[in-house]
């Protein structure tokens, strides 16, 4: 019952905080609603038993990302300024699109009979989390974590690159 | 991990370790000497491309995540000299003063992004996949916005990162509902148990598109464009020749391997793409005075073609495809490598400038022709028997309408091509661009370029190669 | 081994224009020798369909060759090309803007119609088919007079279109050149063994055959001709109506016809009609032409028009008629396009009306021209007369009444062809002379004399005893013939 | 048989003459080339005549009379199996008795165009295409088969094109010569269409074959039967129409009188003598098939005929070029030989006509380029070709007035002169056949009459009228041609023809019918006195007589607007209603349409360049949408 | 407390929350917001890879690493936006998408 309700609360608030990020006239609220969201999701992997996952998105998405984001939005535009916002005409082909394509997709998704897999529900601990991280069989994530490393080293150099200000031109 | 996985994995590993080897030479030299740079790092790529081609059979690592074969090395070290030769073609204007304090950047992100589509080639899941898919377009998007003082690069680099974003959520959603159908994110897995239900259909086609953007196909295609126009043109060329290459490699192997029991299904829908791509890209094309728009309608045209070999759906279209790509990467880097040794000393860009370069600088534009001839399938340079493999194909799968609309569209294609051909070679300017002697590394880099045009055609074994390979794999 | 002559000759770098001239006269006479072996080895008693045979696998994978060979139809074809590039070279003798890049784009050409004409093999063939028509892009866009980029253009365009069309149907015919073993073939020879299935051949007959018959002026397809040789520079003008053209026609009969004979019957009459049209058409569009080169392109696509219509004939004499049609009609109209360039490059002007009397003051010219005009209106004693004569008592041996009827339909056209030729040799070379200005014209020159005068040769040598030629080109049609012959025919009416 | 294989010397020697004058003429002196084009013709002569004599002396043999013999032939292209286009050498009767009349005339020509021609730039060149002219002609009197004399017959065309528009800085002599060219090759196309039909019926080409009375082209009657004639009979219809190209049959006739727009000579040669029965000829060549495979060409042929005669007739009696008249005359003199052969039958009696054409053919010959080569001697006196120009010149060229005079005589068909026997024949065969047909020929020997001696009053008669410079006898190189013609004219009547020229080879008895003789007679004087009281000396009785047939004086003055029709058809129809339109079709529809196809494809890249406004999120839209799009169709739709 | 959820609960609501930040992606003008907005996505992708692997296939943590996966990527990514986004700001002094559209056609 609690777990029930956590989820459609947890549920509900990553909706309508959804809506209201891409709703939200005030680009700084939009970032809040999206921290909001953010936590509601570590929610549901809480409740889903993945407390790994859940404190990694807590921690890079909800503490270093929307920082990022709030961080720029303070340095590219003014608290208090209205967003504009698009046209009607482009939310409303947008929209129909967008329902069309959530319509569609669900319409698909709900036909679709999953089938588990057989066989029993291991609980994972942090453990477990930790050998497969570093584990090169299969089902060991070494690789895809030493690659996602390059990638972090390649992003910092990038952004590095792009926002750097140049000494010589004026 | 012995030694002989290391070697395995030879092409990634080099590649990181010489991006930090740039990095930390970089570190320690001073200002003025950051140009020593290039050198060191052309030759230290050179050694890479020399190592990337020591025989090596297939292998597995990391328990499926990570494969290779001779034909995943064939098409990283295709990928490897297309790299080289945009080096080559970089060094001029890496050294303009403007780009002095970034060089090391430039290369290290250039071989990051390298190491993204090695990965990503020799992926066996769907998480490297997308892996390696990102490391090769995340930094692009810095090398994109490299020039800061430009406008419009920045506004590549924004167009690039957001679409490309896009494009990587609508993949992943298609990957998390492959996924959800078939239990596995392991490509060998995921190819015995998919099946044609509309789920997994749905999944496929957002994958397709996902991957669609990557190689720029119709309606996909939107940011090529202007992104291809405001980079600094060797990122541009490295966005047109190899980042779209990797991504053909790369769709080909998934589509004959993960997706095959969808065949059926796909076929129609590559057959409307590529129409459209073809046709769009052309269309596009055809008024475009900017060279580097000009190029980048005009690959995405080609890349319409790639389809064509996709849809043959045998070795033949296999080795199309990878054939295709090669003499694509030699003729559309010549083509490049023109428009960058012009744009880097004089700055012109516009087709106009062209204006009777052959009077000036004739060897410049009789390379240009050949390019341009080789990426329209006039014989007898190579990209002539690239597009007749690729028509032969689609042929051989029994679209003959396709190849026709596909060749209809080669001829479109060639009139655009011949306007800059009669730019240069028959109007008549009263001040065409003057005379200018390119130093060495362009130079070599247009002639690597230049003999690969030329020879890649006649040159039957290499084909052969390939299509042994290919036929290894598709047994 | 004429390959090598051919890829010889492109190396021509310095003095451009005298390299060209001894390699296309070394060329020339290689043509020569090659008829004269060819006919020593026929006299011989050596029946193969090909001689001089060289075959290296290209690439082994898709069964591609590089496959060379000649009959007695490719070797009359060489014979053709030899005389028409020679007679260029020397007909564009004085060209001053980059002659280096003239002279090897010129050459380029000629490698891809020489490589054309000796082609076995359907890949080499369409190889060789694109490198001889991209030249002339920019042959005719640089050297070329008049609106020369949009003609180029639309040749390029036009042909490339064809060769489009034509694509698809070697891609369908080497993928149905044997379907049962698996063993599929680009070899014209393999493939003639083979039946492609009836219904592929209704598919892809209108593809080949369209294709050829683009670039052989078919109507209404013809369009890039007029246009196209009246911005050519001389030299290219000749090659193209001279020789270019006629690999559409050769093309349609080796190809298309050859080797989808159900099909070549079935639709043959669509074809006829076309190519009927194409030649009464053609003559009287240039009646009422005032350009020189408009009124010679309009009469090539009546020419080639009628080349076609006899290939589709398919019997012996009306093929053999086309093939002599080709070759009578590439030198002759190499020579108008010659003649119209000295012209042209003394009076500044190919309007007719512009011009007059010219006989008077430029005798040599004017008697070389009245002689073509005179060869082409099919006068007995020139090449003309022999080509069409075979071509409509051939075509009217026809057993079907539609063809005997769509014969005559063709053979008023020689009336009609009297009477543009009639038209222009009055009102250009007789009558009095229209400006003061032509009396100070000088004759030919030299350089000029060689290449009308070996023409002129090549034109009366066949006219005179053509008998010659056309067994040698018979000898090599029977068996194509008999293939032909062996499909149950299904009159149409 | 003896061997006739020398006679392939007679067209040669002319060709090589040609070939030698048209190459190297230029650096002789004119008088040289004209010697050797002479000197090349006269040893033609000379071996014709003694073809001619060894023919008609040893080769007749009793019972079958004269045999045809090959002398000479070879293969010149392979068509089918059964069809060959061969050259060789044809003797026969008809033949030997062509070449008689061609090297004679054509030798005659040339010794009197040495005089003609003198002084003038292109003398070697005017020789050259004489020679060009006999060999072609002589090529086709000797054609073994229909194809080698479609040949010649084309040679003959163009050399005659080259002699019309010899003078071509002459706007009238180059439109001339190019209205003679394309009328005669639109009958030729004719022509062609007859022999493709022929061959395909028959299957051969060889005249022997062809004529043979049980070969299988008279055996077979002409196979299938279309719009009430069999085939062989409407190729044959076709070949005529050839034929009557060349020899300007009514409605094809419009060439002849502008073709005087040659020199004089070769109006004499060409398009009096030799040339224009060239369509006799080949009626004749081929009359058994004709006469036995399809009579119905054969009326055909005799009506064409009969028209021809009495319309050039009327014509002739108006005009006042004394060139044109000629011209008129000789196209109604060979009327009389096309009805002449179209009334005869074949074999015995009936082939009367057949003769007499021949017979006719031979004087008409040689009066008619005495005429012509009189004319010329006029012409190059006065140097006008109208009549009016002229008057009273007897007094000054007293020679060219007597022969002349012979020749008008002649051909108004007064006895003893020859075309009295020639005409007298036809006049007889188509009294038997067709008394209509007799009728008009009846009034055309009147009529002959009266136009040949309004222009011989006309000419040397009648008032002096004031000359440039006084106008001479022509000199000897002239003269005695006229006189070798005049004795020509006089006494060719009393060759044996009939014995030698005859339809079935075997000789054929003929009788004067006085019946019919005695009135041709009078009324071939009576044209003469009409004519005398008329133009003896200058009186208004022309003028009334004009004023009183004014409509139908001013039609035949007009040529019965048979030009204004040809233009109206060329000019109108063809130039302004066929070509211009095909022209203009093909440069605005055809060409407009591949015009058109690029400028859509232009038209369309530059509509949906929208699609790339540089807006990050339509991109994004467009993506989406793409997706959304891909989801409905494959996913729902299929 | 999967007992009690069906899965299909997780997927409209990751369905819906994709859809939602693609309808953000293409109608927020702010270039941070559309940025957002892809945050958005990844997120729904990721909640259907966690509910997958533990409803389904709980035996592999295969979508819970691609998740953890996918975080980093997004991290990686953002940065690298942010910095061209200050970039554009420099440049264009907004960061307004509909300004950001120097070349086109």
């Amino acid at each position: 019952m609690l777990n029930q309700v956590m989820f459609f609360l947890f549920g509900a608030m990553i909706v309508i905080f959804s809506l209201l990020t891409v709703t939200s006239r005030k680009v700084l609220r939009a970032a809040v609603y999206l921290l909001f969201v953010l936590i509601s999701t570590a929610g549901l992997y809480f409740a889903l038993n993945y407390n790994f996952l859940a404190a990694v998105q807590l921690t890079v998405y909800a503490g270093g990302i929307v920082v990022l984001i709030i961080f720029s939005i303070l340095l590219t535009s003014h608290v208090s300024e209205k967003a504009a916002m698009a046209p009607v005409k482009q939310s409303v082909l947008s929209a129909l699109s967008v329902g069309a394509g959530a319509i569609l997709t669900l319409m698909t998704i709900l036909r679709f009979t999953f089938v588990p897999n057989p066989g029993t529900d291991p609980q994972y601990n942090i453990t477990d989390v930790g050998n497969a991280l570093i584990s090169y069989k299969r089902d060991g994530y070494a690789l895809p974590f030493e690659v996602i490393s390059v990638l972090l080293l390649a992003a910092m150099i990038g952004a590095i690159v792009v926002a750097k200000k140049e000494r010589i031109k004026k | 991990m012995n030694f002989n996985d290391f070697l395995t994995m030879r092409h990634e590993l080099m590649l990181t370790l010489l991006a930090l080897v740039v990095l930390i030479i970089d570190l320690n030299l001073h200002n003025r000497h950051k140009h020593y740079i290039i050198p060191i790092t052309l030759g230290l790529f050179f050694v890479n491309l020399l190592v990337g081609f020591i025989p090596e059979g297939s292998n597995t690592l990391f328990g499926g995540m990570y494969r290779t074969n001779p034909l995943l090395i064939m098409m990283k070290n295709i990928l490897n000299i297309g790299v080289f030769i945009i080096l080559l073609q970089s060094v001029t204007w890496l050294k303009k003063e403007e780009n002095r304090e970034k060089i090391s950047e430039y290369f290290i992100l250039l071989f990051s992004t390298l190491i993204g589509m090695n990965f990503m080639i020799s992926s066996g899941d769907f998480l490297m996949f997308y892996l390696g898919l990102e490391l090769a377009t995340i930094p692009v998007a810095a090398l994109a916005a490299y020039t800061h003082h430009q406008t419009k690069s920045a506004e590549a680099g924004i167009k690039l990162i957001l679409s490309s974003a896009l494009s990587s959520g609508i993949l992943l959603f298609g990957i998390s509902m492959i996924y959800g159908s078939t239990g596995s994110i392991y490509f060998d897995t995921i190819t015995k148990v998919y099946a044609n239900t509309p789920l997994q259909l749905l999944a496929f086609i957002f994958f397709f598109s996902g991957m669609s953007f990557k190689i720029s196909l119709v309606p996909f295609h939107l940011w090529t464009a202007d992104v291809y126009e405001g980079a600094p043109i060797n990122v541009t060329s490295y966005l047109s020749v190899i980042s779209k290459g990797a991504a053909a490699f790369i769709l080909i192997i998934v589509m004959f391997t993960v997706f095959s029991s969808l065949a059926a299904v796909y076929k129609n829908i590559l057959y409307l793409i590529a129409v459209l791509t073809m046709t769009v890209g052309n269309l596009f094309a055809m008024r475009q005075k900017n060279m580097k728009r000009f190029l980048a309608f005009s690959s995405i045209a080609q890349a319409g073609f790639i389809l064509l070999g996709i849809l043959g759906g045998n070795v033949m279209g296999m080795t199309s495809v990878i054939y295709f790509v090669l003499v694509y990467i030699f003729s559309n880097l010549g083509a490049f490598g023109v428009v960058s040794a012009i744009s880097t000393v004089t700055g012109k860009e516009s087709m106009d400038d062209y204006d009777g370069l052959y009077r000036t600088n004739p060897k410049l534009s009789l390379l240009m022709m050949l390019s341009l001839f080789s990426l329209a399938g006039i014989p007898p340079v190579a990209g002539f028997f690239g597009k007749f493999f690729l028509f032969a194909s689609a042929a051989s799968g029994g679209y003959y309408w396709l190849v026709f609309i596909a060749v209809l569209n080669a001829t479109i294609s060639l009139y655009y091509y011949l306007l800059v051909v009669k730019a240069m070679f028959i109007n008549k300017n009263e001040t065409p661009l003057a005379f200018f002697k390119s130093d060495l590394a362009t130079r070599a880099g247009l002639l690597i370029a230049g003999l690969g045009i030329f020879f890649l055609g006649f040159w039957a074994k290499v084909y052969e190669i390939i299509s042994s390979l290919s036929y290894g794999i598709m047994q | 081994m004429l390959t090598v002559g051919a890829i010889m000759l492109t190396k021509d770098l310095k003095q451009a224009r005298l390299a060209s001239a001894i390699g296309m006269g070394i060329q020339l006479i290689m043509a020569a020798v090659l008829i004269y072996l060819y006919l020593a080895e026929r006299s011989a008693g050596n029946t193969a369909a090909m001689l001089f045979t060289y075959d290296v696998v290209w690439f082994p994978t898709l069964n591609i060759h590089y496959s060379l060979g000649v009959d007695g139809i490719s070797v009359a074809m060489i014979g053709l090309t030899g005389v028409v590039v020679f007679a260029g070279v020397f007909a564009s003798w004085q060209m001053e803007y980059l002659p280096r890049e003239f002279f090897i784009s010129l050459i380029i050409l000629a490698t891809g119609v020489y490589g054309f004409f000796i082609s076995l093999d359907l890949f080499t063939m369409f190889l060789f088919y694109e490198v001889a028509v991209i030249p002339m892009y920019i042959l005719i866009g640089i050297w070329g007079s008049g609106p020369k980029e949009y003609s180029a253009m639309k040749l390029t365009l036009m042909l490339m279109a064809g060769s489009a069309l034509l694509l698809v149907g070697l891609l369908g015919i080497y993928f149905f050149s044997n379907p049962d073993t698996n063993h599929l073939t680009f070899s014209i020879m393999e493939i003639s063994k083979v039946n492609i299935p009836i219904g592929m051949q209704r598919f892809l007959f209108p593809f080949t055959f369209i294709g050829f018959g683009i670039l052989g002026a078919l109507f209404p397809f013809h369009t890039w001709s007029p246009d196209g040789h009246a911005s050519a520079p001389t030299a290219v003008s000749m090659l193209h109506a001279g020789v270019l053209m006629k690999l559409g026609g050769y093309g349609a009969f080796r190809v298309a016809i050859f080797l989808m004979p159900e099909a070549a019957h079935e639709q043959a009459w669509i074809f006829l009609i076309l190519t009927s049209i194409s030649v009464v058409y053609g003559a009287f569009s240039a009646i009422v032409q005032t350009d020189l080169k408009y009124i010679n392109a309009y009469s090539s696509v009546s020419h080639c028009g009628l080349v076609l219509f006899a290939v589709l004939m398919m019997n012996q004499t009306a093929m053999n008629g086309a093939i002599i049609q080709m070759i009578s009609h590439g030198l002759m109209t190499a020579l108008f396009f010659a003649l119209i360039g000295m012209i042209y490059g003394r009076t500044h002007t190919r309007i007719i009306g512009e011009m007059g009397g010219l006989m008077k003051v430029i005798p040599f010219l004017g008697v070389v021209y009245v002689i073509a005009g005179l060869a082409s209106l099919g006068l007995p004693g020139f090449s003309g007369f022999v080509a069409e004569m075979t071509i409509f008592i051939g075509s009217y041996q026809h057993t079907d009444v539609f063809h005997r009827v769509i014969t005559i339909v063709a053979a008023s056209s020689i009336v009609i062809t009297a009477v543009y030729i009639l038209r222009v040799v009055g009102i250009l070379l007789l009558g009095p002379i229209k400006d003061h200005h032509f009396l100070e014209l000088t004759d030919a020159k030299w350089y000029e004399r060689i290449s009308t005068i070996s023409l002129v040769l090549a034109i009366t040598a066949i006219g005179m005893a053509p008998l010659w030629l056309s067994n040698m080109i018979n000898f090599s049609l029977a068996p194509i013939v008999e293939r032909l012959s062996s499909i149950q025919i299904t009159s149409l009416f | 048989m003896a061997d006739y294989t020398y006679t392939l010397l007679i067209p040669l020697i002319p060709f090589f003459v040609f070939l030698l004058l048209g190459l190297q003429g230029h650096k002789m002196k004119p008088f040289i080339a004209g010697l050797i084009g002479t000197s090349g013709l006269g040893i033609g002569a000379i071996l014709s005549y003694a073809t001619a004599f060894r023919y008609f002396v040893s080769e007749h043999v009793a019972g079958t009379g004269y045999t045809s013999i090959k002398a000479f032939e070879v293969t010149w292209l392979h068509l089918t199996d059964k069809l060959t286009i061969n050259l060789g050498v044809l003797i026969d009767p008809i033949s030997v008795m062509m070449l008689v009349v061609i090297t004679t005339v054509s030798l005659m020509v040339h010794i009197y165009s040495i005089g003609y021609m003198k002084g003038d730039p292109g003398f070697y060149r005017f020789f050259s295409f004489l020679s060009l002219f006999s060999f072609s002609m002589l090529g086709l009197v000797l054609a073994t088969n229909i194809f080698q004399m479609y040949i010649f017959w084309e040679l003959v065309g163009v050399s005659s094109f080259l002699l019309i528009g010899y003078y071509y800085e002459k706007p009238s002599a180059v439109a001339a010569s190019k209205k003679a060219f394309i009328v005669t090759r639109f009958a030729d196309l004719g022509f062609l269409i007859g022999i493709l039909m022929l061959s395909f019926t028959t299957g051969t080409f060889d005249f022997q074959t062809l004529t043979n009375p049980a070969g299988p082209a008279i055996a077979s009657k002409g196979g299938a039967v279309f719009m009430g004639m069999s085939l062989l009979a409407w190729s044959l219809i076709l070949i005529f129409v050839g034929g009557a190209g060349k020899s300007a049959m009514f409605p094809l006739h419009i060439w002849l009188p502008d073709a005087m727009e040659g020199p004089t000579p070769v109006s004499a040669l060409i398009h009096a003598a030799t040339m224009v029965v060239a369509g006799v000829y080949l009626v004749a060549r081929l009359f058994p098939v004709y006469a036995l495979g399809a009579p119905d060409a054969l009326h055909v042929v005799a009506w064409v005929g009969g028209f021809s005669s009495i319309f050039a007739a009327v014509i002739a009696c108006t005009q006042t070029d004394i060139k044109r008249i000629l011209a008129f005359s000789t196209m109604s003199q060979i009327g009389y030989m096309m009805l002449s052969l179209g009334v005869s039958g074949f074999g015995g009696e009936e082939g009367l006509g057949f003769m007499a054409s021949n017979f006719h053919l031979f004087t008409h010959a040689m009066f008619k380029a005495l005429l012509f080569l009189g004319a010329g001697a006029v012409i190059h006196a006065v140097h006008t070709n109208e009549i009016t120009g002229m008057g009273g010149l007897r007094k000054y060229m007293p020679f060219t007035h007597i022969t002349f005079l012979i020749a008008c005589i002649t051909i108004a068909g007064i006895p003893p002169f020859s075309a009295f026997f020639s005409k007298d024949e036809i006049l007889v065969a188509a009294f038997h056949s067709n008394k209509l047909l007799f009728a008009i020929e009846f009034i055309v020997a009147g009529l002959t009459a009266f136009y040949m001696f309004r222009l011989y009053y006309g000419i040397f008669w009648g008032k002096d009228r004031h000359y440039h410079h006084t106008p001479h006898e022509a000199p000897y190189v002239m003269t005695v041609p006229l006189m070798v013609l005049a004795f020509g004219s006089i006494f060719a009547g009393f060759l044996p023809f009939h014995n030698l020229v005859t339809s079935d080879g075997l000789p054929l008895e003929t009788h004067t019918e006085w019946m019919i003789a005695i009135p041709s007679v009078l009324i071939g004087l009576l044209g003469i006195i009409i004519a005398t009281v008329m133009y003896k000396s200058e009186t208004a009785i022309p003028d009334k007589v004009a004023g009183t047939l004014k409509h139908l004086y001013k039609w035949a003055h007009r040529k019965f607007y048979m030009d204004e029709v040809y233009l109206f058809v060329t000019r109108k129809i063809i130039y302004r209603y066929i070509s211009e339109p095909i022209a203009w079709f093909d440069r605005h529809i055809i060409d407009g349409t591949m015009n058109g196809i690029a400028g859509v494809t232009q038209y369309t890249s530059v509509a949906i360049k929208e699609f790339q406004s540089g807006k990050l999120q339509q991109y994004g839209y467009v993506f989406i949408s793409g997706t959304v799009i891909l989801v409905l169709i494959f996913v729902y739709l299929f | 407390m999967i007992q009690n959820i069906p899965l299909s609960y997780y997927l409209v609501i990751s369905t819906l929350m994709f859809f939602i930040g693609i309808y953000g992606f293409l109608t927020r003008r702010n270039l941070i917001t559309m940025l957002m907005s892809v945050e958005l996505i990844l997120n729904s992708v990721n909640i259907n890879f966690v509910a997958f692997n533990r409803y389904l296939y709980p035996q592999q943590l295969q979508g819970h690493f691609f998740t953890l996966i996918v975080v980093a990527v997004a991290a990686a990514e953002s940065a690298v936006a942010i910095a061209i986004i200050i970039n554009i700001y420099r440049n264009f002094k907004s960061v307004d998408v509909e300004n950001v559209d120097e070349m086109k056609y």
